[in-house]
């Protein structure tokens, strides 16, 4: 074997461990990889109640209930719902029907005790009487489904 | 590959007769993760929780602690000089040289890590994935390693900046390291993180030596 | 004498172009003010805070445009050994760092209200940071070696491996976590994002780029006088012997 | 090893070596045949080292062109590598590994079939076979040095590049090495060597290095 | 007035609004400014030494265009 041969024989080495590094990436990839659950995954998988996860999914209009300094709502992703338990304060933009990812455990009761509650903003920017117009038109669309 | 070979031996016979690096290495580790149950307290629950997290960081600081060693000796003595005009690829001869590097380093580590991951209360579940992602992960941050390595050969303060250029590289592997374990202790499937770790490690095989090589040549200059 | 561009046709560039990209960042940004501050509107959800916008997303964009522009520099700097590539780089990278630091901390002023808390570990969040300490060790590195040249070569083989890992590092928080909301203005026709708050973004947005370029010629000339410097100092010492035992060197 | 070299020429053509970013020497030309040798002198910092370094392929001139019986040394750095051994200011001695491992790694490192008989027989050359089995870190600096030029013999290569080898060595030591070269250039070898200590070299060429220093001004305005 | 000052309360997010510019205005404006001095004083730096150096002088005009 000459020295340009082997030279490249070693570019379509790397080459091929470059090829097979991507296939194995994209085959992660499609293996989903998923960093917060939905209600659906949660009542699927029968989470333990000694693990802290956090919780994705769109918060249930009018299931906010205020109690003093604890707050209660529902977790939805438009097929499973899950109360959530939250006592602090709420980032301005939590809104019902508004994204929101929420971390904590599960109790016995089935019932998410969440010690941290971020809101999850749309990428939409828009002044108030834009929107207005927009819904009065019909041409507003609620976020559907979780981001 | 002759020259591979004579490398990978010269280089393990060095570390053989000058001893203290793997002993070092392997100490540092078990040192470092002892002290976590002091700092955090001894909660079964909280040191298993985060049991995953703290093998990986100290594994990763542990590696990197002998990492500056790996060019400089040779580049202070002229020995570098001799292997940049060595009749065969730069390359070649890095890798000849990672390798030796992570079997005097990285394998020790995997060998110590279910030890300290039984201290640590880990889920039995996890040992297993543990050590998988140590196996895939170690090489792919020699590899790293080696470009920062190269990269600080003759400069001011080279150990501290090493740290600095390789630790932000190192992330990906932590947080897939870490991840497989986790989703292994919950029961869930770590495929998709072993994958993906060995897609770097696949991906920084050819790379790494390449940039490492050439960071060599500038150092030469 | 050997293939080394002549960095006097860039300075004559550099000068020629340099009043008027000042002169359209004081426009561009002024503009982008009164439109960011006054002529827009609040947004339906965020309020007021939307306007942080107008600073921080430039910034982003500053961000990874500076790395990009290390990182095509370096590469030239490689392959065609071009000492004013080298300069580029060196000299885009603080510019880049400035601009990464103030994403960050604006950022965080903008979260606070709008998510409720100052920092989260959120995968764009966590991405810049990791960009803004590349920034770090490739500045660090550039100033490690008592020969610039040397500084200059090792950063750029940095600045590269740096590119290679930043989709890898964004793609690995991406997957470790997510809040953010996914960017607004990639969407070419259909931008979601109104255009009484697109003109201010975009107004700020290219006042910024304006602001980089103009910084950067400026740092580029510093940056090839201080190399002249250095060279008319190392002529002295060579062309008059005795001179370094004399110590009459150092002026 | 007894079978002399096949006839070869080596040039340079034009060179120019930028250090740092000051220009060291420009237009630098020479020519050499087999058995020829190139005696390199001059002042401090005229760049005999960076020429040395530069014929070996560790610096990249800034301008000109070296060649190999007429082909550019630049197309093919490893195939260059093999037909020249450095020898440079550090003796590159692993203090822990004992004086025949130093040298059979060189040696190997430079052609993997060289072999035990060769090692032994540089060894015996330049006096280091008593201590083939002391390690690197009690031999004193003559001894070092004469280890690091007995990788010359361990494998053989036609062109010897050598910067200031005589560094360290005591005047018999000196000899040894003068007879090395002079047998090396018998058999078609090419020396290429600096020194400030008198190395006896019959027949050589000489080069200045300090006529091709480029004008004060000149060395600032490749930068400007 | 009082339109002034609910500008300036930016809808009570003052605070976080008003250091977002304040601070973006300093980090540019200091950037801009060390920029500037720092090749300010190359430029007299370079000066200097040509001055010094026989056969260069004249050649100024480069540094400056």
């Amino acid at each position: 074997m000459t020295r340009k041969q082997r030279r490249l024989y070693f570019v379509l080495l790397g080459m091929l461990a470059l090829g097979a590094a991507t296939a194995l990436v994209l085959t992660a990839i499609n293996d989903t990889l998923v960093y917060f659950y939905s209600p659906t995954d949660i009542k699927a998988k029968h989470v333990g109640t000694d693990r802290r996860l956090r919780v994705g999914g769109l918060v249930e209009q009018g299931s906010v209930v205020k109690q003093g300094e604890i707050v209660r709502f529902v977790v939805t992703d438009l097929t499973t719902t899950l109360p959530v338990t939250f006592k602090g304060v709420l980032p301005d933009l939590f809104r019902e029907g508004q994204g929101v990812v929420a971390e904590g455990k599960m109790d016995g009761a089935g019932t998410f005790q969440a010690s941290e509650v971020l809101a999850k903003h749309d990428e939409k920017y828009m002044p108030k009487e834009v929107t207005e117009a927009l819904k009065q038109s019909g041409r507003w669309q609620e976020e559907e489904g979780k981001k | 590959m002759t020259r591979l070979s004579e490398i990978i031996r010269r280089d393990l016979r060095l570390a053989l007769r000058q001893g203290s690096d793997s002993i070092m290495v392997v100490t540092f580790f078990v040192l470092t993760v002892v002290l976590f149950p002091f700092g955090l307290g001894p909660e079964t629950n909280l040191l298993e929780r985060t049991s995953a997290g703290i093998l990986w960081v100290t594994a990763l600081l542990a590696s990197m602690l002998s990492l500056d060693r790996l060019f400089l000796a040779d580049y202070e003595d002229g020995s570098l000089e001799l292997l940049a005009l060595t009749p065969t690829a730069l390359e070649l001869l890095v890798i000849g040289k990672v390798v030796a590097h992570w079997l005097t380093t990285g394998l020790p580590l995997i060998v110590a890590a279910p030890v300290l991951a039984v201290l640590l209360q880990m889920n039995g579940d996890g040992f297993a994935t543990l050590v998988l992602t140590m196996l895939l992960g170690t090489p792919t941050l020699s590899l790293i390693g080696a470009i920062g390595a190269a990269l600080v050969l003759g400069a001011r303060r080279g150990g501290v900046l090493l740290s600095l250029l390789v630790l932000p590289l190192y992330v990906p592997v932590l947080i897939f390291g870490v991840g497989a374990i986790d989703a292994a202790v919950q029961d869930l499937p770590s495929k998709a993180q072993l994958l993906v770790l060995g897609g770097m490690l696949l991906a920084a095989l050819p790379l790494a030596p390449w940039a490492a090589a050439a960071a060599l040549r500038q150092a030469l200059e | 004498m050997h293939r080394f561009a002549n960095p006097a046709r860039f300075l004559r560039l550099a000068a020629a172009i340099q009043p008027w990209t000042a002169a359209a960042t004081v426009l561009l940004i002024g503009a982008g003010l009164y439109f960011g501050l006054i002529a827009s509107p609040a947004d339906y959800q965020q309020g007021q805070t939307v306007r942080i916008m107008y600073v921080h997303v430039p910034s982003a964009w500053l961000g990874m445009a500076c790395y990009s522009t290390m990182a095509i520099a370096s590469a030239m700097a490689l392959i065609w050994k071009h000492p004013l590539a080298d300069l580029i780089g060196k000299s885009a990278a603080p510019i880049g760092a400035a601009f990464t630091f103030l994403c960050l901390v604006t950022g965080s002023l903008w979260g606070k209200p709008m998510w409720g808390t100052w920092w989260a570990w959120d995968a764009r969040l966590t991405s810049m940071l990791i960009l803004f300490f590349l920034y770090l060790g490739y500045m660090a590195l550039a100033n490690a070696f008592d020969d610039p040249t040397r500084g200059a070569k090792a950063s750029a083989v940095l600045a590269l491996a740096g590119f290679v890992n930043v989709p890898v590092i964004k793609f690995s928080v991406d997957w470790w976590n997510t809040l953010h909301q996914p960017a607004s203005v990639t969407k070419i026709g259909m931008p979601s994002i109104d255009p009484s708050m697109l003109l201010p973004l975009l107004l700020m947005g290219v006042g910024f780029t304006t602001f980089f370029v103009t910084v950067l010629l400026v740092r580029v000339r510093s940056e090839i006088m201080a190399s002249k410097i250095r060279a008319i100092r190392l002529m002295q010492i060579h062309s008059t012997p005795g001179a370094v035992a004399s110590g009459e060197v150092v002026g | 090893m007894t079978e002399g070299w096949p006839s070869s020429s080596f040039s340079a053509d034009g060179l120019a070596c930028v250090r740092g970013e000051r220009v060291v020497f420009a237009q630098l030309d020479f020519q050499l045949a087999s058995g020829e040798a190139l005696l390199l002198l001059g002042p401090n910092g005229s760049g005999k080292s960076s020429l040395l370094r530069l014929l070996a392929g560790l610096l990249k001139p800034a301008a000109g062109r070296l060649s190999w019986n007429g082909a550019a040394v630049a197309d093919d750095r490893e195939v260059h590598a093999a037909r020249i051994h450095y020898v440079g200011h550090h003796d590159a001695i692993k203090p822990v590994l004992t004086v025949l491992e130093n040298l059979r790694f060189w040696a190997r490192l430079h052609d993997p079939d060289s072999g035990d008989e060769a090692a032994r027989m540089a060894l015996e050359r330049f006096g280091l076979w008593r201590l083939h089995e002391v390690p690197g870190k009690l031999l004193s600096a003559g001894q070092k040095r004469r280890l690091n030029l007995s990788r010359l013999l361990g494998a053989p290569a036609p062109v010897w590049l050598l910067d200031e080898p005589s560094v360290a060595l005591d005047k018999a030591s000196v000899k040894t090495l003068e007879a090395v070269i002079a047998e090396h250039r018998a058999r078609g070898g090419m020396v290429i060597l600096s020194t400030h200590a008198d190395v006896d070299l019959p027949g050589a060429q000489a080069l200045h290095l300090d006529r091709f220093a480029p004008a004060p001004a000149a060395a600032v305005e490749a930068w400007i | 007035m009082s339109s002034l000052a609910t500008y300036f309360s930016m809808g009570g997010y003052a605070s976080y609004v008003w250091t977002s510019y304040a601070l973006t205005a300093v980090v540019m404006v200091g950037l801009a400014v060390s920029t500037w001095r720092g090749m300010k004083a190359r430029e007299s730096e370079l000066k200097v030494l040509q001055d010094l150096t026989p056969g260069r002088r004249g050649r100024s005009k480069d540094t400056q265009g």
